[in-house]
């Protein structure tokens, strides 16, 4: 009994926002540049898709885990979360693959197959009539086995807690804890898709063009990789799965009490001058602008800064490749997503509210 | 000129007919581009008014209350309380809306007139007039709601808008009404 | 280049204009849907309110008084001078003030923190611990636990400590803060006093600015900008209970009607043209505090129309005359909205909607029209032959037929069901036969036919009656003079007295008695009604057999010799067997009705059976038994339409035969009401297929309170809280009222709440006012000079009386003569015991007595300074002077002096409360409106000043409690 | 006697009206059968062999594709049963579980919603880590993102529609973010500025982005039938519109992409 509790305690704590997103982050770099080649084999797959399957079943004996994960719209993510393992799995083994063929000098794989034609009918199609047809096996079973949710009648007045987005938006809900809606709900969205479709006009490197390829376009690979699995599914798991009423934290083991308290005590950047360093003698000064003065500078000095330094230092040899609005546009976006990832540890660690903080003008950063 | 005119793909603006003179010609042109576009620019314009209703069958999330010299001084005025949940406390400077759900579970508390307290029946959360919870389990203090005065003086309480004193929002402006 | 088919310049020509075409075309749509008509009418609502506002502003001005003006601005002058001597330590204070600010906010700022972390180290401790602590074992936390809660309360400790740095702080900003406020005090005074002379202009002023024309507000009104904040914008009223029947479907009712009456609910424009002016009866309707607020039973709920509209046209206003319709045609181009079926109703009608909420009421507060249509229906009798549903149960309208043999002779009646007016101009039953649309000789001969046969009918079907009380005529004279008093006139008219009740009263009209029964039956109803017709609501007034005879000798001395004088109709028997063929040969039982087969059967018949049997097919076309009982087919279903839902009827069901004219129902109803044949006229109909529904001539009042009524019957559903529900309170009142009703207390009596909103508490006083603005036609108006010599009235009843005493009275009012000296008597209405019970439960609950029915008398023991003062007070008020104790007064008594006209004070502890005894003492007035007592204590002033050390309160308990004590026997 | 009865059809003229060519299985029938049908033209009459194989691809596209056929069969099915307004459309859903023949037409129309906004995640995926937007590729991988979009937009208007608490809350919460929008949301930056440039509220909560998308200040009747009108009609058309030149544009971009 104790060691189930000591276990089931221990994992919760260490799903906190601040822990396993950063061991995330470290084992994404790790999988990615030390033990890619590791990652690839069959094995290694196998191994991750065991252990999910072991850790969600074992985990379904805990009532408040089953009740989170059964959650008919739940389900999905659940099993999306197979499919991303293994996809991943089964892009980065391909990659591995290619890689060593080109280092030892070889074509990629089906380079061959590439030059040969075969007629679409019936290949093509009748595969895609049996790929469909898989689907809609799959699709029924799914249907019968699960039942589709329907709650009480939609009610203006009553507010559930917590009150959820649809979990393909939760990433972005999950970011409104870190930025204010402007940027979380409108900018980062809009800087999602525009910078997609940018994808291919900033991406010249004509490498890597229909294969699988790590080494050929490191650059790009990770920072999409990074994007999607640890900016948008883990963000999604933590939104569906690991907060509750309030929108506070709650482990995979936890019962979702409304009461649970989290210290609130962030602090704008322009409270912690004023207050805590006590600038002015710890008057805050009354024009928004000379108040919040030192904010504008750090999201100026960052991108500013962040550009140089990716300009100069970095990213150099892009610069020179690229050419300069490619590069800029590029840094720009680079820093957008990275100011994600920043401001997460900047909250867990110093408490940050706002770099700026405008709230009368809905201008918070 | 004349070979790689034949190679061109088609101009979309023809090109000008001999004898005609290129200023009428591109007069007509431009005219009709110009008055094409503002038509269509016109027409998305009225497209995108469409999606605007002009009536909405909304409960009023936006009420008038009044004039200020209705409510006295440091009251907690329950007129609104049932059919907007509200209660609009005046104070000597000026007033302010509250919420009439409680932060606990959200039922709605008494007015204690004799007490000066809101108290919640339902487990016992107590509000000072202010807002402010002091007792029982109410993990925050009630909402205020945004008020402002109308254009013909009365007091106009928008229930849209909240203010979470915890959050620092009852500095709001909006969140209270200034009566000198 | 010439490979092309149409030439270059041609094409941009045709572009270019085509172009130009597409922008004018879409710019044009876009000015065509702003351009709304309703925009125009507040564009100048905002002119007429200017108008107002500025005069507001002027009125405002001029009530200022200038001297105080003057002396507040010279107040505020020397305030800043004063102030500004000492400027410095303001200005020292301002700056404290900003540097405690700042101190508070961090300090305070730390304390929200350390509570902050505080909070969340306690809801750890709690969901670690609670649930073991909660559970019972709190004693065996263990050693974690225990070093948890110490930290948590070591914890609070430095929270505390934070706290009162802040609180210390912050008193000493409230210390600093007013002692800035002391230092320009002067200021702020002088301030404040402007701002009270000031207050009301300042109001006006900042009203009327804010409707002052402004670039912006053009701005925000153009076209697709208007999207934010227009200035002109849309009114709409949601009226959750009120839904429209779309047939599929109902939906929620929504007028947008306030989009162009913009004060319909703002007092102050009571003056202003249409649309802008106020509701012309706002303490009733749409003012906030009315019982109909605008927001709940917004404008079509009684006005009809298409309220989602918002166009004159469209939203199918309807004038009330032909005039107003020209006038409408001219100014808004107005049409009749053929597809409209919730057209506007004619304001004059506008009352009858009432009863689409008032459901569960038989009259409705204020709606004094529908009121009379409802009287009206029930008087006339409509739903006797119209089925409507709620009046199942009422009983019949007119008398029952079952012994008329011993009433009437067969002549009498003869000429009777041929013209009721030729009788009586008042008489209340209409005219089936010799109608507008009997035209030839033919169906004439025909009429006298059926008029015979049912004469014919009718005796033989009547039972023997036998009068019971035959007496001698006495005196004509006194005769009249008792009918003046007695009290028959409550509910009967005679022309000696008036007939300002007009044909559709309580009772019938008696002018023409004479000529209608025979002397012995009349005196035999006299003595008790309830011989010849068990079921009448004719009372008994208790007559002696003197007061029968002269009664009845006056009563038969009213007679019709023109009526007398004519012949009845007659007939052949060739004439009826003509009429019996048509009804024969319609008969289903004979179809098919081969020639023979009829002539066969009619030729079977004797003179009399033939006319019988044409008696009984009349009596089932003209439906005689839908208001009067005859014997056999009392319970058959009437003949005519059912009017439930008259009022919403498609107007294209009614048939306007050849006639043209307006095509709504409510000028259908008017035609039909004025004449009812009307519709047969130019058309060639068979008799039988002749309209058959009786006239009654309606003048044009009555046909308006029928019209209101009708047009109040409708489909519609309504729902709380638009619909009006009863509660128990007030469904207890409505069962009490119809008993009222039923038995014509109000003839006599005024009774409260009967025309004044059930829920109003009204004070008596000014109730009683306003009831005897109603009093036409009834008895009062025989008292005119004198009130109190007539019937009193029932105000205050529910508090005045005992339940256990009203109960026996009412049964038997002889039993217990009050005022001896009145002339007027309290009938017996032998009525079920439930209806007496109706009545007082009535009162009881008007009067909101929280006891009925444990009331019961308690017995009072005066103590021996009380009975002296109080037998003191007696005699030296002359309390006797009218009132009587236990004995009836003498015949010298009655005839000189007031004695007899008070009631006896024997009755006083069974039947009065003394609270009220307490209170009619007061002021008696209060009580009993218009009362002869004189008010012995006004403005509590004792007028014997040397009993009980001159103090009213003890002297009026006193006098109170020995009147009861009278009662209770002792002498 | 079967043969012949096949022969008899397959001969006759209202069959060869309709199948202008034989059956497929030679050469000249494949590419006919590809260029005859409206359907199949969309794709190439001939392809590299690397871009049937399956491993490559993952099917992601296809089964995509073949998801938004689902749901638009089950969704004109079920828009046979369901009324998008607030007395009816709780208690339809209800129907549809409890007593509609086949009422299983719901779940097979959520789950595969639900699939198909991972398909095309994982098509995404896949596209980008095989560097197929490559040029010539750059414009078919731009109308790709909004088609994934307009993907989530069709799940999320869909969301709304079976008016239970899960339902308006989902929106309501989604929505509130349309409420920050620089300049066209009343709570975004910008909309003070605007207002007060303008001297009158131009951007206020009955005006701004997140009204004209819900019709209302709040998630109420109004935008149940705005939501039903994008998600079965508005977003569909623009996606199948999207989906032709996609598809259209894989065939002239040079067919399924592969090593060069």
């Amino acid at each position: 009994m104790h060691i189930v509790e000591l276990i089931t305690g221990t994992i919760n704590s260490l799903c906190q926002p601040s822990l396993l997103f950063t061991a995330a982050v470290i084992v994404f770099f790790l999988v990615l540049f030390k033990w890619r080649s590791k990652f690839a084999e069959v094995r290694t797959i196998i191994w991750i898709e065991v252990l999910m399957a072991a850790f969600i079943a074992v985990s379904m004996l805990h009532p408040t885990f089953r009740d989170i994960v059964t959650k008919p719209d739940n389900v999905p993510i659940v099993g999306m979360l197979f499919l991303i393992a293994f996809f991943t799995w089964l892009a980065v083994s391909k990659m591995v693959k290619n890689d060593d063929r080109i280092a030892a000098g070889q074509d990629v794989e089906n380079k061959k197959e590439a030059k040969e034609l075969v007629f679409t009918w019936p290949d093509l199609v009748f595969s895609e009539f049996l790929c469909s047809i898989a689907v809609w096996v799959g699709l029924v079973v799914w249907s019968i086995l699960l039942k589709a949710p329907l709650e009480e009648p939609a009610n203006p007045v009553e507010t559930p807690n917590p009150s959820k987005a649809p979990w393909y938006f939760l990433g972005l809900q999950e970011m409104l804890v870190y930025y204010d809606p402007w940027l979380a709900g409108v900018v980062f969205p809009g800087l999602i898709i525009v910078g997609l479709i940018l994808v291919p006009y900033i991406d010249i490197n004509p490498k890597g063009n229909g294969y699988f390829t790590f080494n050929e376009r490191k650059f790009s690979i990770t920072s999409f990789l990074f994007g999607f699995l640890i900016l948008w599914i883990l963000l999604i798991v933590y939104g569906t799965f690991l907060r509750g009423p309030n929108w506070n934290f709650f482990g995979p083991y936890e019962v979702w009490d409304i009461h649970k308290l989290e210290v609130l005590k962030n602090v704008n950047l322009s409270e912690y001058i004023y207050r805590e360093f006590r600038l002015l003698g710890g008057k805050m000064p009354e024009n928004v602008l000379v108040r919040e003065f030192f904010g504008f500078v750090a999201v100026i000095g960052y991108f500013v800064g962040g550009i140089w330094l990716l300009q100069n230092k970095l990213l150099k040899e892009f610069y020179e490749k690229l050419g300069k609005a490619r590069f800029y546009i590029l840094a720009f976006l680079v820093l957008s997503m990275a100011s994600l990832p920043i401001k997460m540890f900047l909250r867990w660690t110093i408490n940050l509210k706002y770099i700026v903080a405008i709230p009368e003008a809905f201008f918070n950063i | 000129m004349a070979e790689k005119k034949d190679s061109m793909p088609a101009p979309i603006f023809p090109e000008a007919p001999e004898g005609v003179s290129r200023r009428t010609f591109l007069s007509w042109v431009s005219v009709g581009w110009v008055a094409f576009s503002a038509a269509m620019g016109a027409s998305l314009t009225a497209v995108g008014r469409f999606f605007f209703p002009n009536i909405t069958f909304e409960p009023p999330q936006q009420f008038k209350a009044g004039f200020p010299d209705e409510y006295a001084v440091s009251k907690v005025d329950e007129r609104f309380k049932k059919r907007y949940g509200v209660w609009i406390v005046r104070n000597e400077r000026g007033l302010y809306v509250l919420s009439t759900v409680c932060t606990h579970l959200g039922c709605t508390p008494n007015w204690l007139e004799a007490e000066g307290k809101f108290k919640c029946p339902c487990h016992g959360s107590g509000y000072y007039p202010t807002g402010i919870n002091f007792e029982g389990p109410a993990p925050r203090p009630l909402e205020r709601f945004k008020v402002a005065r109308s254009e013909d003086g009365q007091i106009l309480v928008d229930k849209t808008a909240k203010y979470q004193y915890e959050k620092g929002q009852w500095e709001d402006p909006a969140a209270f009404l200034e009566l000198a | 280049m010439d490979d092309r088919f149409y030439k270059k310049e041609t094409l941009i020509k045709v572009f270019g204009f085509l172009a130009v075409a597409m922008l004018v075309a879409s710019l044009w749509m876009i000015l065509d849907d702003f351009g709304r008509e309703w925009k125009g009418y507040q564009r100048e609502f905002t002119v007429l309110k200017k108008k107002k506002l500025d005069k507001a502003v002027e009125d405002a001005k001029a009530a200022i008084d200038a001297g105080s003006l003057k002396k507040a601005q010279e107040e505020l002058v020397s305030a800043e001078g004063v102030i500004k001597g000492h400027q410095k330590d303001v200005d020292d204070a301002d700056k404290a003030i900003d540097e405690l600010k700042t101190k508070e906010k961090i300090a305070t700022g730390k304390y929200q923190d350390a509570k902050a972390i505080w909070d969340v180290q306690k809801y750890h401790y709690e969901a670690d611990y609670g649930h073991n602590v909660a559970e019972g074992h709190g004693d065996h936390l263990g050693k974690k636990a225990e070093k948890a809660l110490t930290r948590l309360e070591d914890n609070w400790k430095k929270v505390l400590e934070v706290r009162n740095q802040a609180s210390v702080l912050q008193m000493e900003l409230i210390d600093a803060q007013k002692k800035r406020a002391g230092l320009i005090a002067a200021r702020t005074d002088a301030e404040k006093h402007l701002k009270l002379v000031r207050t009301e202009l300042d109001k006006q002023e900042l009203a009327r600015d804010a409707e002052k024309f402004t670039l912006t507000k053009l701005i925000r009104s153009s076209p697709i900008i208007d999207l934010a904040s227009p200035v002109f914008r849309l009114q709409q009223i949601v009226l959750p209970g009120i839904r429209d029947d779309f047939y599929f479907a109902s939906v929620q009712r929504v007028d947008r009607c306030t989009t162009c009456h913009l004060a319909i609910d703002t007092p102050g424009f009571e003056g202003e043209a249409n649309p802008f002016k106020t509701h012309p009866k706002l303490d009733l309707m749409l003012g906030s505090r009315s019982p109909h607020p605008l927001d709940t039973i917004g404008c079509t709920a009684c006005h009809e129309g298409r309220g989602q509209a918002t166009h004159f046209v469209r939203s199918a206003h309807t004038p009330q005359n032909e005039d107003q319709k020209r006038v409408w045609e001219k100014k808004y181009g107005w049409r009749e909205m053929h597809h409209v079926m919730e057209k506007m109703i004619p304001l004059q009608y506008t009352e009858g909607k009432c009863r689409t909420c008032h459901k569960q009421t038989e009259y409705v507060p204020r709606a004094q029209k529908l009121d009379r249509g409802v009287q009206m229906v029930k008087s006339a009798g409509c739903y006797g032959c119209h089925r409507i549903e709620g009046w199942d149960h009422v009983r019949k309208p007119a008398p029952s037929l079952k012994r008329v043999k011993g009433k009437l002779t067969r002549e009498w009646i003869l000429k009777w069901i041929r013209s009721p007016k030729s009788f009586n101009n008042h008489a209340r039953m209409p005219a089936a036969f010799h109608q507008a649309n009997i035209t030839t000789d033919e169906y004439k001969a025909y009429n006298d036919a059926e008029i015979v046969a049912l004469g014919d009918y009718l005796m033989e079907l009547s039972e023997d009656y036998a009068p019971n009380h035959p007496l001698a005529l006495g005196s004509v004279e006194k005769g009249k003079e008792l009918v003046a008093s007695i009290g028959c006139l409550g509910c009967h008219q005679i022309d000696d007295f008036g007939q300002t009740r007009g044909r559709f009263g309580q009772a019938p009209d008696l002018s023409m008695v004479g000529s209608k029964v025979s002397r012995d039956w009349l005196t035999s109803w006299l003595k008790d009604p309830r011989h010849y017709w068990a079921a009448t609501v004719m009372p008994s007034l208790r007559l002696t057999d003197p007061e029968i005879s002269d009664i009845a000798a006056y009563l038969m001395s009213k007679r019709n010799s023109e009526f007398e004088g004519t012949a009845a109709p007659a007939t052949t028997e060739e004439t009826q067997r003509k009429v019996l063929r048509l009804y024969v040969q319609r008969d289903p039982k004979f179809a098919p009705a081969t020639d023979e087969k009829v002539d066969k059967y009619i030729g079977t018949l004797d003179a009399h059976n033939l006319s019988l049997e044409l008696g009984k097919n009349s009596v089932m076309r003209y439906g005689c038994f839908g208001c009067h009982e005859i014997k056999g087919l009392e319970k058959t279903p009437g003949i005519g339409v059912e009017l439930t839902e008259e009022g919403t009827k498609p107007v294209n069901k009614l048939d306007f035969g050849l006639l043209h004219f307006e095509h709504t129902n409510f000028a259908w109803f008017d035609k039909k009401l004025e004449n009812t044949r009307i519709f047969d006229s130019g058309q060639v109909k068979e008799y039988l297929d002749l309209l058959r529904m009786p006239n009654y001539e309606f003048d044009e009042p009555e046909r308006g309170s029928l019209i209101t009524f009708l047009l109040g019957q409708t489909a519609q559903k309504i729902l709380p809280p638009a619909a009006k529900v009863l509660n128990a309170r007030e469904a207890k009142m409505e069962e009490g009222l119809r008993v009222v009703h039923k038995y014509n207390c109000q003839g006599c009596h005024i009774v409260e709440g009967m025309f004044e909103s059930l829920a109003d508490e009204a004070p008596a006083r000014e109730e009683h006012e306003k009831l005897k603005r109603l009093l036409e036609g009834r008895i009062l108006v025989h008292y005119e000079e004198d009130d109190s010599l007539g019937p009193p009235p029932l105000v205050t009843e529910g508090r005045r009386v005992h339940p256990d005493w009203v109960y026996p009275f009412l049964q038997d009012p002889g039993r217990t003569p009050l005022r001896t000296k009145l002339k007027v008597r309290m009938p017996s209405f032998q009525m079920p015991n439930e209806e007496y019970n109706q009545i007082v439960s009535y009162w009881a609950h008007y009067s909101g007595d929280a006891e009925y029915p444990y009331r019961q008398p308690k017995a009072v023991e005066l103590s021996p300074t009380e009975m002296e003062a109080a037998k003191t007070l007696f005699t030296k008020l002359q309390c006797l002077n009218c009132h009587t104790v236990n004995r009836n007064p003498t015949p010298e008594e009655m005839e000189g002096g007031s004695k007899g006209l008070a009631p006896d004070f024997i009755h006083a502890s069974k039947r009065l409360r003394k609270e009220w005894v307490v209170a009619l003492l007061q002021d008696p007035n209060k009580m009993i409106p218009g009362t002869r007592m004189p008010g012995f204590w006004p403005d509590g002033q004792s007028p014997v000043p040397d009993v009980l050390g001159g103090d009213s309160k003890r002297q009026i308990e006193a006098v109170a409690k020995y009147v009861l004590w009278l009662g209770q026997g002792h002498n | 006697m079967a043969n012949q009865f096949i022969e008899s059809i397959t001969s006759s003229q209202a069959w060869k009206s309709i199948f202008r060519h034989g059956a497929p299985n030679n050469p000249k029938n494949r590419v006919l059968v590809v260029l005859m049908n409206v359907f199949l033209h969309l794709h190439p009459i001939r392809m590299k062999k690397s871009g049937v194989r399956m491993s490559f691809t993952w099917c992601m596209g296809g089964i995509t594709f073949f998801l938004f056929l689902v749901e638009t069969i089950t969704g004109v099915l079920l828009m046979f049963y369901y009324r998008p307004t607030a007395d009816y459309a709780y208690a339809d859903i209800i129907a549809l579980r409890e007593h509609v023949p086949i009422g299983i037409m719901r779940e097979i129309h959520r789950w595969g919603a639900h699939a198909m906004v991972i398909s095309v995640w994982l098509h995404m995926f896949r596209v980008f880590l095989t560097g197929s937007y490559k040029p010539p590729r750059e414009f078919n991988w731009g109308i790709g993102v909004i088609l994934l979009v307009l993907t989530l937009l069709l799940s999320f208007t869909g969301y709304l529609l079976p008016w239970d608490q899960l339902a308006i809350w989902a929106i309501t919460v989604g929505s509130n973010m349309a409420r920050a929008t620089p300049f066209a949301g009343n709570e975004g930056p910008g909309a003070a500025l605007i207002n007060s440039l303008m001297g009158f509220e131009v951007i206020h909560a009955g005006s701004d982005a997140r009204f004209a998308l819900l019709a209302g200040r709040l998630v109420g009747e109004a935008t149940l039938l705005r939501f039903y009108v994008l998600h079965c009609i508005f977003i569909p058309l623009a996606a199948a519109v999207l989906m032709a030149i996609h598809f259209w544009r894989v065939r002239k971009d040079g067919g399924i992409s592969g090593p060069l």
